[in-house]
């Protein structure tokens, strides 16, 4: 199926466009820009970067990349000591580094891994499945873009006490979530953990851990370059999703019928991924792209402003090719939606062809959008009209930087200090009491429950997974070579001391790698914290970050890549700070991987360590 | 189980296996390593091209082919692929051996190669476990290296596995021995009689809803076997069912 | 558009999972007075131009084949929804 | 015995993966004439005696709470099949 321009009829596309003409010509127009997120110093900025004021497209892209959670605006001094603390030792398996869609870490025999875990807390609250699966297809994308075939998936859930009213509809609407698109991926669920705590009622974590496998040729990256070379949009058509409450830009559209709804739930369609996955490997073995990037958050903004300003420098983009779900959106929306299943690469023009012909293959819509210049600007044009003309830099890198207040709680002190002073427990009945109640608690329990949903089997080179301590994938079938990996959190400990909680988060799950057998190489983590605003939360994310940077220099293992999520408190109540750490380590042979548990009789039974 | 052909006779990797990949296919890759390990030789089937490049026996495995959102295998049953294969699947004597694991089960009931369908679990949920069961009949192209009354434990995982047939449709397999394959202790899903696996009256086309695939290599497999103790994730009861349609080829 | 729309329901013979869950359910919340539920699909195809009887004949073959499946489901509808709004809608 | 039907079908702005496989497969099958397919989900609860406006009531609330997921679906009907046979069954 080839199709170069959207079906949606013309008439209904014709909006009263703000032109970059338009907006030096009307200085004085009022713009959303705070409905969308902007505060007026940020707004401010970008008036200053641009020397006139944004159009509406302008201001779309600048409020979604300019956003805590693609930004990273108050967290990113904080994060510069993941590189800072990193000795050139560590860095010696490193590929690819942090910055990129993810980590490469090389394993050995020409063969790379790329993993990362991301979160996906807010939408799983206000919709369970989708939020959960949609997690799954997000961290997914990630992983292919960097030119990689995903092996397996973990999931750290963390969800309210287990006998609150909506506490059933979170675990099952997630955890059927990420099965029902996990599954349908074919990627085998390798290990995660499940904990249940009131202090995550209103704010349920679920992070998503994918891997990706491929040969070190094979790595791809996100920019673009090559004057002349070709930009593609492909996978799924564009809708409304993930806009919602942004619909204020449809006050862009003066004289259009008025938009449909916009829905702030985003749907995942698995089999369109499982389509995109098999076709992108396709394209990568085919070496028919130069640069690739998925889309995710922030959707077009995010893909064009960072492949410009990762390559040459420039981009020109007609917005009007890109196919719709929805005809009724306007060019910001188009910009800002979030939906789920589509990439964007560079070709070629003498690629063109050769790609063309994958894309109708795999029967998978796609469109030219526009190509690589040397301009240094990225142009946005509607219908030949000129709506974005900006330095891709300023959008994509240069967004505002925060160095926000932080200071120790004052409460911290009673709370270390408010160790347990009950009686120790000497007979037997007393003993017998606390083991069953220890037994009976959810977090303690089995979780077969729950992983009796996931695939494990899949693909066929699951070496360990539940219920073992770690997850172990084989890579290359003919030397058996092979990668564990485990996740890990205790926001329990964090409360107490973020410091230590984030050491002892890595050091578990260094131990849980370690003790399979494999030599732990590489990091990734998900920093679940509440607001940023909150000068405690902030010392909270401060300290965190300082333990996880300082271990990481300690056992020799570098940071490759992660995620920060912040907000995630209700009122004035903050989760517990929750660094979940995954760590990644490799085998020569997983044949030699060693299982948790104890598997025969008369065996010996050594306790090892402090 | 012996893979080696004796001195003299055809090597079993004479026997050339396709595998048929639909879009959402997930598990073809497995069908195709189960099919080496075997010894045989796996052949891959693109279901849009018309062409069964003249192999012997064909796999449809595992998988979400095309979404199965609609039913499992609504779709992938128009495949111009799936035509050339019900027509060599009914071809009487010399009727082409298919086995449809999970989703291909699903694929043949839907294309009227086997009876019966599948709708949701019983319990609603999407169910992965070690199963174990009962061979019942040891003479189709995909069981005749088993005895009838063994027993396997092999992989069992999807959502809509619950086997259902109208009794009459029910009794016909029973007194014609098409159950090939039943679920040994509880019912995973609430299908009819405990049935896991059919056949057609020929016995070539065999359809089982646990994955035999996924129990072919020690290491990588189910952690129990139904012959007693395993090492971790060692069972490797489902080679059988590929064996068995090689040795029968290699004839 | 017109819109052309095709029920399916689950053979009355044959054990409907989900709605015997939901018929489960419903007292806990308070819904007595169901005595069964059966849960089945609908689907809505729309037309571009104007609904031919050849159309119609397109969907009730498509209802039939691709749409249900036979030994499980009996395709209960396949009619016109002459106007743009939902039939009966609330 | 009486039913009541209720009809859910995904919101119009919402992406319907269902929907749009099987629009995906129509033409390969030779069924050109459709330009969309949503996939939705009919109920029919069975009432023991006479439906009264108040289990009418109780259909609707329950269509909108345990039926239907309202972030990404809309109850479209809600409505008495007065007979025993089903609405336009062929
Ligand atoms: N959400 C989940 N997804 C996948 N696997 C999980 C999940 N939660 C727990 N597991 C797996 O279940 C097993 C037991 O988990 P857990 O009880 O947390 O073990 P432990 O207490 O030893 O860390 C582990 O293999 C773990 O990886």
């Amino acid at each position: 199926m080839t199709i170069n321009s959207s079906s949606a009829p013309a008439e209904a596309r014709k909006f009263n466009i703000d032109t970059v003409a338009h907006a030096a010509e009307t200085p004085d127009v009022e713009l959303p820009w705070a409905a969308l997120g902007l505060k007026e110093n940020e707004f401010d900025r970008v008036v200053e970067i641009l020397g006139r004021r944004p159009t509406a497209a302008e201001l779309a892209m600048y409020s979604v990349m300019w956003s805590e959670h693609c930004s990273y605006k108050s967290s990113k001094v904080h994060l510069a000591q993941f590189g800072d603390k990193v000795t050139d030792a560590m860095k010696e398996h490193l590929l690819v580094g942090i910055g990129e869609n993810a980590g490469v870490v090389d394993i050995g025999d020409g063969w790379a891994v790329t993993f990362k875990v991301e979160s996906h807390n807010h939408p799983s609250f206000v919709e369970p499945y989708q939020g959960a699966a949609t997690g799954v297809g997000g961290i997914v994308r990630d992983i292919i873009s960097m030119g990689a075939r995903p092996v397996a998936i973990m999931d750290p859930l963390r969800f309210g006490a287990i006998d609150h009213p909506d506490t059933p509809r979170l675990v099952h609407g997630i955890v059927s979530g990420i099965g029902g698109y996990g599954n349908s991926l074919g990627l085998p669920n390798i290990g995660g953990e499940v904990v249940f705590d009131s202090v995550y009622q209103g704010n349920p974590l679920v992070n998503a851990l994918a891997v990706g496998v491929l040969r070190h040729e094979d790595i791809r990256l996100a920019n673009a370059s090559g004057v002349g070379n070709k930009v593609v949009l492909f996978g799924a058509r564009t809708g409304g999703d993930g806009i919602g409450g942004a619909s204020v830009l449809a006050s862009e559209s003066f004289d259009a019928d008025k938009p449909s709804k916009r829905p702030a739930v985003q749907v995942g369609d698995p089999f369109a991924e499982k389509v995109l996955i098999e076709c992108c490997l396709e394209l990568f073995k085919a070496s028919v792209v130069e640069g690739i990037q998925d889309l995710g958050a922030a959707g077009i903004s995010c893909a064009t402003s960072e492949l410009a300003s990762n390559g040459d420098g420039g981009m020109h983009v007609e917005l009007t090719d890109v196919l719709l779900r929805d005809p009724s959106l306007t060019p910001g929306e188009i910009l800002m939606s979030e939906s789920q299943e589509r990439m964007m690469a560079v070709v070629t023009p003498a690629n063109a062809a050769a790609f063309e012909a994958i894309m109708d293959k795999w029967n998978v819509e796609y469109s030219w959008l526009g190509e690589v210049t040397d301009t240094g600007r990225l142009i946005i044009e509607w219908d030949g009209e000129k709506i974005v003309d900006v330095d891709p830099r300023t959008v994509a890198h240069d967004g505002p930087v925060y160095h926000r207040p932080f200071h120790r709680p004052e409460w911290l002190d009673a709370l270390q200090e408010n160790t347990f002073d009950g009686d120790r427990l000497t007979d037997g009945d007393s003993l017998r009491a606390a083991v069953l109640e220890l037994m009976s608690s959810p977090n303690m329990c089995s979780k077969d429950w729950i992983t009796n949903q996931y695939d494990r089997f899949v693909q066929g080179n699951t070496a360990l997974a539940m219920p073992d301590d770690a997850g172990v994938v084989r890579v290359d079938e003919e030397t058996g070579l092979g990668v564990a990996i485990s996740t890990d959190a205790n926001g329990r400990y964090s409360y107490l001391n973020p410091y230590e909680g984030a050491r002892l988060a890595l050091a578990e799950a260094y131990r849980n790698v370690a003790t399979t057998g494999a030599k732990p190489l590489a990091v990734t983590d998900c920093l679940n914290f509440g607001s940023p605003e909150d000068p405690e939360v902030m010392w909270q994310f401060a300290e965190t970050v300082r333990g996880l940077a300082d271990a990481c220099q300690e056992l020799g293992v570098p940071v490759t890549g992660g995620n920060v999520s912040l907000y995630n408190q209700t009122g004035g109540v903050p989760i517990h700070p929750t660094p979940v750490v995954g760590v990644l380590g490799v085998f020569d042979d997983v044949a030699r991987r060693t299982p948790s548990g104890w598997r025969d009789d008369g065996q010996a039974i050594y306790l090892l360590g402090a | 189980m012996e893979t080696d052909a004796p001195f003299g006779a055809p090597a079993l990797d004479s026997v050339r296996v396709g595998i048929v990949t639909f879009p959402g296919s997930l598990d073809d890759r497995d069908a195709a390593r189960a099919i080496r390990l075997a010894g045989g030789t796996a052949v891959p089937l693109w279901h849009g091209d018309h062409d069964l490049q003249g192999v012997d026996a064909v796999v449809v495995p595992g998988g979400f082919s095309y979404g199965d959102y609609l039913r499992a295998g609504a779709i992938s049953r128009f495949a111009p692929l799936m035509e050339q294969i019900t027509a060599a699947a009914s071809g009487g004597e010399r009727a082409l051996p298919v086995l449809g694991i999970c989703n291909g089960f699903q694929v043949l009931t839907e294309a009227h190669l086997l009876p019966g369908s599948m709708i949701k679990n019983n319990h609603l949920h999407f169910l992965c476990r070690d199963q174990r069961l009962r061979v019942e009949n040891a003479d189709t192209a995909w069981t005749a290296s088993y005895a009838a009354g063994d027993e396997i434990v092999v992989p069992l995982k999807n959502q809509d596995g619950q086997f259902v047939a109208d009794e009459r449709t029910l009794d016909e397999l029973e007194g014609e021995g098409r159950v090939v394959f039943r679920y040994v202790g509880a019912n995973p899903n609430g299908s009819r009689r405990d049935i896991a696996g059919i056949s057609n009256a020929a016995g070539n086309v065999v359809g089982l809803m646990p994955h035999p695939e996924h129990a072919v290599e020690a290491g990588f497999g189910p952690d129990s076997s139904a012959a007693g103790l395993v090492g971790v994730r060692g069972g490797t009861d489902g080679l059988g069912i590929f064996t068995s349609v090689l040795k029968k080829l290699v004839k | 558009m017109p819109r052309i729309v095709v029920d399916v329901m689950p053979k009355p013979e044959i054990l409907d999972p989900q709605g015997k869950a939901i018929a489960g359910a419903l007292p806990r919340l308070g819904f007595t007075g169901f005595s069964g539920v059966r849960q089945g699909k609908r689907f809505e195809l729309t037309v571009d131009g104007e609904v031919t009887e050849e159309l119609l004949e397109q969907a009730r073959t498509a209802a039939s084949t691709l749409l249900s499946n036979p030994v499980i489901e009996d395709v209960t509808r396949v009619e016109v929804l002459a106007d743009n709004t939902a039939e009966g809608e609330q």
